[in-house]
């Protein structure tokens, strides 16, 4: 496996232990796929705004090209999934009866607010259900990798790109560390394994608080989990 | 009165250049393959289609696309043919992006009489400029119009034939919304059946909304979109 | 049969020749529920507002205390009927998707506008879907008897009590006659069988035009039935 | 999670005085008559009902209205309870009449996040006095808000353990977009099968919108309402 795929997967995991069941969940595309197989509790259910609530991993044997996610990509379904159309699909998302969504972003800034349909100076050309999500779902996990490829910060004081939503991200979790949104405010709770405090410093430009616990050098409030 | 169409160029007849056209399916899957098929045999230009993609690169309605007959495409992922962000650039088409739930949205109001609703999907951002805003119980939201077609073209699974429909799996997507919204509604079908053979607390589109009914030539397989004459 | 009851299916009999297959219909409470049995065309499709394509004569035998009309009344469903939610059957009716709608009224003014859900000084208790029909309809047919019980007209210069929308209905049937409405304008068509036209003027408040054809007292424009 | 409640009153404990609820039938065809019994039982005033009637005299919601606890209904046709009339007249119920397609229109609204739309219905009636009125393609249209509740009492014919429903001929009516439309939502149906018994493309509602599920012990019949333990 390559080290991207080593990152993604290691996000993707990190994201999955955020899930505990009962729960509603819509997966977006890139990272939070890999998300599903991390899954392991009956009670966490997967919707995909093309219309299926009970989203299920598919052997290759068993691949209808009629079954996709919103990513296009075949999927199955459980026992007591249910299809619906477009409209009805949306309306749950934007009606606020989604608990979770997980999401990818282009860049995501210090209160919060994320970027990840546009890219200035190209062509916009599709939006998806990325802002219906924003807006309705319950949580918003944002998984990204911490920086670019050429090394700059995901993280920023603002977004340069055109903005998804007015409306934080709930969390946000990347290959070096996981923060919380708490009044428009990143709160650093957790690093991942192996990473220091200065790395995440180093390599994030937007601002977040570092409250630490018993004056503890790695201990952040939050900080359950090593 | 038999809705019953024997190929997809004589059941177009009712399309004319200039007209707007919904087509069902989120890129190819749910696509009415053979009509659009029809589409690009038949002389007619200057077409606006409501699509959630222009299909992709060569294939569904990216054939309308290069063959230069989409002059408008309201939609909300285009970036799944590469295509169309040349002809953009070309100033060969004109582009209207929508978020996916307010592209379905405006087309179950089209279809129900509503002429326009307010959605908190967008407001905002760059979607929302030029939109009326407005805050309701303290929420804001910003309004959407309605959209209806001349024309719809959908894929259902099944049709009776008194042209009621049932769908197939995730190939449901925007069909039944856009079955409500046009003048004239021309349904692909994997299969026809007899009346009373589909269940009528299953059916999913009543026929008062179905035009016309043609049998798939084409139909997408997992080894891709293959001939089924 | 009593005389009521005659002059009841006279009027739901002309009504229901006023409908060619392949049309949707939807049939009010009242006279228009009796139309039903008038109609022989398969290419007729009865709609009800409550959830159901298909409306069918039933037998005692087979009624279906959760199968029932617009009135409550236990209906049958034929072969190729489906079922759907209020906002579905009203999306059907605003969205125009109804050839024709058969309605009762209280009062019909001389521009072809209803009133039949609300009388002055009772009680405003229900509306029902009467509204959603007189939009939504492209055809509105409205079957009455010609006078209330105390011999006062029912078609007026002007409705006394609240309207049911501001759109004309396209035709009246009534125990005496039969009316166009033609640009706002009430327009006689027909007598019914033993009517003359001086009864019809007799008893009708609202201006109507009488376009005699071939100068012939009892021939009107569109009167093709004796 | 088990969503299945032993009884009505139980399953009812969340309802609270002042509380707005949606109570699915249309008279009593489709509704939750087990649950109304319930709410009968317990000590809860001052509601508001969401519902197309009230029930008929002394059966289903005329229960309630008897017992004073319903404060304000929202309706489309109150004529079905004689009753109702007399509880008005005496100061003692507040009621609001908006037509049939507008009440399932404002739940469907509630239900998927839309703030508010625009209809045609009741344009230059006494229904649309005091509302805002809107001309968009030359057609005019009025102001609708959304509406929700605290808590959706409706009724399914079967729904599987998950909370996925079916509904019964015209008994679905109501019942499915009150299902989308409230904070807590509890269904009671005449049987509940097994997770996978019911066909994904059959499914109605979907088991994100049920909460809580109990079983009929009430029905309609060809002879009236019977107890069905």
């Amino acid at each position: 496996m390559s080290e991207k795929n080593d990152i993604q997967e290691l996000i993707a995991k990190r994201a999955a232990s955020e899930l505990k069941g009962p729960c509603i969940v819509n997966l977006g595309i890139g990272i939070p796929t890999l998300v599903a197989k991390y899954i392991d509790d009956k009670n966490i259910h997967l919707h995909t705004e093309n219309g299926l609530l009970g989203v299920a991993d598919v052997e290759e044997e068993h691949i209808d090209p009629n079954r996709v996610n919103a990513g296009k990509l075949p999927v199955g379904e459980t026992i007591g999934a249910s299809f619906f159309n477009s409209a009805e699909s949306f309306a749950m998302i934007r009606g606020g009866h989604i608990d979770v969504a997980i999401l990818g972003v282009l860049q995501v800034d210090q209160t919060g607010v994320i970027a990840n349909w546009a890219v200035p100076g190209k062509n916009i050309m599709g939006v998806g259900g990325a802002m219906d999500l924003l807006v309705g779902a319950k949580k918003v996990i944002v998984t990204t990798t911490h920086t670019t490829k050429d090394g700059t910060s995901k993280l920023l004081k603002k977004c340069t790109f055109p903005v998804t939503s007015t409306r934080s991200a709930d969390m946000i979790i990347t290959e070096m560390a996981v923060f919380k949104v708490v009044n428009r405010k990143l709160q650093l709770i957790e690093l991942m394994p192996g990473v220091t405090i200065e790395e995440v410093r180093k390599k994030t430009e937007a601002e977040f608080i570092e409250q630490r616990i018993d004056n503890n050098e790695n201990s952040f409030a939050g900080y359950i989990r090593s | 009165m038999d809705k019953i169409h024997g190929n997809a160029v004589q059941a177009l007849s009712c399309v004319q250049s200039g007209h707007t056209l919904m087509v069902g399916g989120f890129g190819l899957i749910g696509a009415p393959l053979t009509l659009i098929d029809g589409l690009a045999e038949i002389d007619v230009t200057d077409l606006t289609v409501i699509s959630n993609n222009l299909g992709e690169a060569g294939r569904g309605l990216g054939v309308l696309l290069r063959q230069g007959k989409i002059q408008k495409a309201i939609g909300s992922y285009f970036t799944s043919n590469r295509e169309v962000g040349d002809y953009y650039q070309k100033g060969e088409i004109e582009l209207q992006l929508l978020p996916q739930g307010t592209l379905s949205e405006s087309m179950r109001a089209g279809g129900a009489g509503i002429g326009g609703y307010y959605t908190k999907t967008g407001v905002g951002t760059e979607l929302a400029k030029g939109k009326e805003e407005r805050e309701i119980d303290g929420v804001k939201y910003v309004f959407e119009p309605a959209i209806r077609a001349n024309i719809a073209l959908i894929k259902a699974h099944k049709a009776d034939t008194l042209g009621n429909l049932i769908y197939y799996k995730t190939a449901r997507n925007f069909n039944p919304l856009m079955a409500t919204a046009a003048d004239v509604v021309i349904a692909e079908v994997d299969e026809i059946v007899e009346q009373g053979e589909l269940s009528p607390e299953e059916i999913v589109t009543p026929h008062l909304f179905v035009d016309k009914i043609i049998k798939a030539k084409k139909i997408l397989t997992k080894a891709g979109v293959v001939s089924c004459e």
